[in-house]
């Protein structure tokens, strides 16, 4: 089971993509099939088993978007 | 499952008029976890600058002033001096702090007026469509210095914390980044210790962040993190420049 | 009332604010206005009040936005030069609708000009000075008497209208030494200040002091609103003073100090038979344009007399608009027009 | 009744002082009154002088043209100011410092060896006491016990002893005077 | 005449600036004007000349004395806020004479306001703003083509009287695009400045700027010859511009761009058959009294019609001086007054 | 017999204003004798300041402008960039430089603006009847500091010299003063350096000038030399902050 | 005679450069002309619009409440400016972008597929070409040569390869419109 | 003889006696006795045979009122 939880406020996201850099698994990305309020594809956790709730994500993003949970 | 980051509750939970990528939304999260930190929320008023940050009273759960272009300091002084026991901090942007309102800031600083002093480097002056700033890179380009800053005509890319710290009165004067995470740890430290010698020591502290402009460099939001570490953290050192005495 | 002093016009002032329960004056020294932040730098500290030299004039007023802000009764005080420089901070202030007090003692101009009084900011103080549609309060004492009770008017009035209240002096009026009492009692009872941003206790909304409006829609409501407020200031707050208008014949126009020597000269004019009377406007905007409108029924013509050259005398023809001849007379660059001059004027017209 | 007066001096004379200490005790004798000081580039070393009115009625003009006494502590302010009097108005002149005669035939003079007599009596500092003195014994503005009583109430507390030596130098300028205007 | 461009207003300010022999420019970026130091940071290296951008618009104003100063052609710009900054400068140097020439791009005030065109400045401009008697030449263009006329008006209306000069435009003339054309020509012949402080070169006395003269005799004397000076200018460049106003019985005032919205309505009202006619000021100072007077006779009422809260009607009122009623409509904090919004008030007046 | 002392030609032959024993006067005989001994004077243009030295145009033989109060650096600036092959200097107060103009000090040094500029620092705002400047030294009394400077409330006295001497662009930056022949003979090659800068260099230069205000001060002329000499030299240090690159 | 129109679309899609082809391509047909943009503070990344102006007289006011035509090239600008637009104008919409059909019955509405003409055509940024090509057709405010050689004209020299890639956008767009306003 | 020879402009003298005290033979003095333009007592030489001509006292006047000649 995955030792940390996303939670992703998808309409605060403006895909700016800083997340994806800092994941140390690389499992943040674009989802280029959404569009949000704000007009933007939204982030989202390609593979969530693998996140270790590091919350590097969280930290780097701009837009305080991203929630993180640990056991 | 216990939570490691969320929203801190002095940060208002609305969007930004921000650009994407704009790092002023890292600094200003760190203020706010600052602010929760050391809980003087309800003492705590905010001084507002004219620049991208203009709005910065709409994303902080905290009283606010709007002060004119570059006046911050002196609004904030007029602030701590009326009301004492608040804790009151600005947020300037590097025209705004380095250029129009230079003399404001020397004097605050030179005062050793009990406030907190954030001031977002980014090289350039966003709001207002990229022109060049006291701190634009030498040869960078900019609407106003298309060809590239040259410094032979107008100037070295300004250090004012490396400026003020010549000053007595100051406490605490540091440089940091927020183009990474673990430079982003070290601006949260420095924020916080900025806020806490305003409420245990009386004194004056700034803290330069260095942060991006993606929309006004021309860079994607990623692109524009290196380009930071780059270009400014090379010209414009990292580190406390000044610190209470008793920690020295 | 207390026992009466001879003080100077500036340190009366200066009392009269501490009194008026001002607790906090930033300023920057300038001739002729100097000894109001000398008298303060001592007095200040004695009620536990804040003085403090600002490094310009433009962070003065700054500052006074900022503690006028938190809620404070709050001055700054200079002259022509140094009032010139406070003009964004004014329309700040006046944007943000807060309360305060500007103290102009006038000098000569323009440009570095000269230190000797003068009246030739009466247009900036009255219409133009900061960009937008904003106004002072604008207040012209006669006397030392006079600029104590017009301070003590000039915070309540700031307070009443959330506005900022310009007092108009000159170099004579502060240097001028005259007999002042000062109310007894220094105010305690404050009016409330829910809006100010004194930390937010979250027992109300949160505060927040701005002029920025993006949205122009918006910023033409406020505009509306502060229209609103200068209207009923318009209506509520019109103050003037006449001698011997009653059956005047020519009628001299003059505030300030001039007022005074105007009155002189209007005594001489009735020892010569002439019937001159004085109308002098104390609130110089709001103007009364009405109460002078009035006396263009019985009056010949009207002598504006002032230290400059020529600016309150638009004010006058558009209260008298078009009913009688206005004239001028004006001494200026801080020369002061005496008695005998003005009496020659009026000489003149009767 | 109204009476305007130039008092005008060297920086040091104290001619400022004299001003003010004849507006205090027209005010305690129930005047109105004003006082203003001459200000400007010159202040500094220069001469300096200053102008009051004393009169029964609200003051109009606190700026006097003609004024119906001038006191000329020296040379320069005689020159400045002897041709303002008011034709009948009353002229004290420090005649220890100005040694010519004034051309104005239409006006009381009244010649007061100030200074002269001030070290005489072992402080040239109280010369405008002197002075203060004929001007008040010729014009009359105040009381000679309401300007003592004045000047009682002015010296701060640590020159009270100082009362004694004033007094005498008004004493002496009265005795200058020998007609009351 | 060059070729027709399309062309921002504010480039084609500094275009025209450059034409006009204009080398030295200094100024801080603000919206809505900032297309014009963008220009010309690129323009100026290309002709040789100095962009340079200063730290404030405080030391913009008196970077500018400095270079008007030493004999040059220049110019600086900004928008309202940064507008009231430069006030004590331009007392400055207005009382020390010194040519140059001056941008305001207004927005919506008061304070910071919102960065939408406003003429919430007229007052500032024509009347207050500064200390001390003096007086700018102000020029208000209408229209792009306008903007190049008129600046180049400006550089030499400023070198013959020694006088700086505004130009009062508004965000939406800076950031219009119309069709202009330049002269060919670059001026090279600039008018003789013997007064100005190039070094001395002991063929002729030195030379001295300066606005301080602390006896107050002398700055009387200049205070008169500058209102000499002033009269000249009131005789000599009074600029205004009619439309359909020969048999108006409704006349419009207003200027700049609102004067091309009253035009339209101004059509519009013509076509129902309602008598109305557009009287456009061009310079704001020396304002067109007596030309606007002399409409009084046939007028039924007047007009005027400004994007602010009513600042120009009093010189309409001034004007017309009581004969005829004035009305006002306005639109402030950076909204635009339409042509139907116009046409509507005409129809009440007719 | 030979001149060892005559007076320099490019100082007007006139009495200046200044007080009895105010060291303003010997300050500018040494710009005039820096002007003469470099042969400038016909090509040099001077700033007065706003400050006892307001009416300095008087005073010397060369073309001069006079500047708002502070704002002689930007006055300098437009000349210069006018006529950039002139001599530009500017006469400055510490209330006019350190206070009012501390933006336009620090950004024509920071633009390295080839300007001279003369600081006379008498701890006070002379002019104006000796109010408080930023240089007051702690505990000092003027009319605005009557208990004496108190450095909890207004800060400690700012040294510009220093302060400035922080940035990239200044070529050469000292502190001297005139209260002793000695000193006044450092002062003199400072003084004359400081042009030299301009002239060969194209730099700024900056001599911040220790002198005496005897009148508010409240001292004789003799007794306000020794009380610069006993209290501002040892906060004030004397030397040279920064020296063009070939000398160093 | 005089045309009206407000371009409106996202910050990309070049609304701008639409509008200043139009009014340059009306100003070499000898037409007098002005362009404004919105410009404020939604700016950054919002959406934009512009107003021109094409007139064969003098212009008075730049700023229309009702143009001749409106072209929306996304949902936001049709909703906002759809009912501007004068009766018996024209109403352009970008089909790609647009789902809604348009509320006004009263105006010739003109539904060009422009963003996904241009992406067949190889090259998203001409949509606004496609859509120009419409607006020419149906309110003949230039000549087709005209727009295609302001086009040429205003191509930076670096860009004329793109000139056939523009020109069959502009065809395209034209062949939309069934009928002449 | 005197080495050293001091030219006064007595009219331009303050009286301020700031080269009194630097004259390293202390043969300068306020003459009690004149007063000049200015309204000031004048500085005069006391001595004029023991002047060096170091000009000491022309470096520290700040009024220009001393020139000084030497062999
Ligand atoms: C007096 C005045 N001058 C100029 C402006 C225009 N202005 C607004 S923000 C700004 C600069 C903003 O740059 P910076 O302070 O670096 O903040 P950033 O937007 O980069 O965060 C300027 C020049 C103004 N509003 N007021
Ligand atoms: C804008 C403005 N503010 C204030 C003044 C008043 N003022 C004149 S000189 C001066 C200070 C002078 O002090 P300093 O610069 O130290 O020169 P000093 O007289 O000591 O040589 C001040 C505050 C002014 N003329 N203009
Ligand atoms: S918490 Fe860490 S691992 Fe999980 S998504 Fe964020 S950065 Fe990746
Ligand atoms: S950093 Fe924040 S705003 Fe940017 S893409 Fe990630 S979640 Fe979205
Ligand atoms: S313009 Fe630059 S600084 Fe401003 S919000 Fe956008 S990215 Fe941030
Ligand atoms: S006041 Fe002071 S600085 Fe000014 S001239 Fe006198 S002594 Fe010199
Ligand atoms: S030159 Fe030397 S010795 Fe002669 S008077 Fe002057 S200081 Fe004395
Ligand atoms: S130093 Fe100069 S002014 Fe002073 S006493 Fe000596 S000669 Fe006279
Ligand atoms: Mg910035
Ligand atoms: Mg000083």
């Amino acid at each position: 089971m995955a030792k940390g939880k996303v939670v992703i406020n998808e309409d605060r996201c403006k895909g700016c993509e800083l997340c994806t850099t800092v994941c140390p698994h690389k499992i943040l990305a674009l989802d280029p099939k959404k569009i949000n309020k704000l007009g933007y594809h939204p982030v989202t956790l390609t593979d969530p088993e693998e996140c270790i709730g590091c919350a590097l994500c969280a930290r780097m993003c701009p837009d305080c978007v991203i929630e993180v949970y640990r056991e | 499952m216990k939570p490691v980051f969320t929203r801190p509750r002095s940060l208002a939970d609305v969007s930004t008029h921000y650009c994407p990528g704009c790092t002023h939304g890292i600094v200003h999260r760190l203020i706010a976890e600052a602010i929760d930190e050391l809980d003087i929320a309800e003492r705590t008023i905010g001084v507002a600058p004219v620049g991208c940050a203009v709005l910065a009273y709409n994303y902080f759960n905290v009283d606010f002033q709007e002060a004119a272009h570059g006046r911050a300091p002196a609004v904030a002084t007029g602030i701590k001096r009326a009301l004492p026991d608040r804790v009151v901090f600005t947020y300037q942007g590097d025209g705004d702090l380095a250029s129009i309102g230079t003399a404001e800031i020397v004097h605050a600083a030179n005062r050793g007026e009990a406030i907190t002093v954030i001031y977002v480097n980014n090289a350039i002056y966003g709001m207002t469509g990229g022109q060049m700033a006291p701190t634009t890179l030498a040869g960078q380009k900019t609407t106003t210095s298309p060809f590239g800053r040259d410094v032979e005509v107008c100037g070295y890319p300004i250090r004012m914390a490396e400026l003020l710290a010549t000053l007595v009165a100051p406490r605490y004067i540091a440089r940091v980044a927020v183009n990474s995470p673990a430079h982003i740890q070290q601006a949260k430290r420095a924020i916080k210790r900025a806020f806490e010698v305003q409420v245990n020591d009386h004194g004056f502290a700034l803290v330069e962040v260095l942060s991006t402009c993606p929309t006004n460099w021309g860079l994607p939001p990623k692109k524009a993190l290196a380009w930071l570490e780059e270009n400014m953290i090379p010209y414009y050192p990292l580190g406390e420049f000044k610190v209470p005495k008793e920690a020295e | 009332m207390s026992e009466k002093l001879l003080m100077k016009g500036n340190e009366a002032l200066g009392e009269a604010a501490v009194r008026a329960g001002c607790r906090l004056y930033f300023a920057y020294p300038i001739t002729p206005q100097s000894e109001l932040p000398e008298y303060l730098s001592r007095r200040m500290p004695e009620v536990g009040g804040v003085f403090l030299q600002a490094e310009s004039e433009v962070a003065a007023i700054n500052m006074v936005y900022g503690a006028s802000g938190a809620g404070a009764r709050v001055m700054t005080s200079s002259s022509s030069p140094g009032i010139s420089l406070k003009q964004e901070g004014l329309s700040y202030i006046a944007g943000a609708e807060l309360p305060c007090v500007v103290v102009n003692m006038a000098r000569g101009g323009p440009g570095l000009g000269s230190i000797q009084p003068s009246q030739s900011d009466y247009l900036q103080a009255t219409k133009g000075g900061g960009h937008g549609d904003y106004r002072l309060i604008v207040l012209a004492p006669a006397s030392v008497q006079e600029v104590v009770d017009l301070t003590i008017l000039a915070f309540d009035l700031a307070d009443k209208y959330r506005n900022p209240v310009m007092i108009m002096g000159d170099g004579l009026l502060g240097q001028m030494m005259e007999p002042v009492t000062f109310p007894d009692e220094v105010k305690k009872e404050l009016p409330p200040k829910p809006w100010a941003t004194t930390g937010w206790t979250k027992d109300r909304p949160k505060n927040i002091i701005t002029s920025l409006e993006l949205q122009p829609e918006r910023l033409e409501e406020h505009n509306r609103h502060l229209q609103a407020k200068y209207a009923q200031i318009v209506r509520e707050e019109i103050r003037w003073d006449e001698y011997l208008t009653g059956d005047a014949e020519v009628v001299v126009v003059a505030y300030g100090t001039v007022a005074r020597i105007a009155r002189s000269a209007v005594d001489a004019a009735r020892e010569k038979g002439i019937k001159a009377g004085l109308f002098r406007p104390i609130t110089l905007w709001p103007y009364p344009y009405d109460a002078l409108g009035r006396l263009a029924d019985a009056a010949k013509n009207f002598l504006t007399v002032e230290m400059n050259c020529g600016q309150m005398v638009e004010d006058v023809r558009l209260a008298v608009d078009g009913r009688r001849p206005v004239y001028f007379y004006g001494r200026s660059g801080g020369m002061v027009p005496t008695p005998e001059e003005v009496l020659a004027e009026i000489e003149k017209l009767a | 009744m109204q009476q305007e007066f130039i008092f005008a001096g060297f920086g040091g004379q104290g001619v400022l002082l004299m001003g003010q200490l004849i507006a205090y005790a027209a005010l305690y004798e129930g005047k109105k009154v004003s006082w203003i000081p001459s200000y400007g580039p010159e202040m500094r070393g220069g001469t300096a002088n200053c102008t009051v009115v004393v009169s029964d009625h609200e003051i109009g003009s606190p700026v006097v043209t003609r004024p119906s006494c001038v006191v000329a502590m020296n040379l320069p302010s005689l020159d400045k100011f002897e041709d303002r009097v008011k034709p009948g108005g009353v002229l004290v002149i420090n005649s220890s410092m100005i040694n010519r005669e004034p051309r104005r035939t239409d006006v009381t003079v009244i010649k007061v060896p100030a200074t002269a007599t001030a070290t005489e009596l072992g402080n040239q500092r109280v010369a405008n006491m002197v002075a203060l003195g004929a001007v008040v014994e010729a014009t009359r503005v105040v009381s000679v016990e309401g300007l003592l009583d004045t000047l009682r109430k002015k010296l701060p507390a640590h020159h009270q002893d100082l009362l004694p030596l004033n007094q005498k130098a008004v004493e002496l300028g009265r005795s200058f005077v020998s007609q009351v205007v």
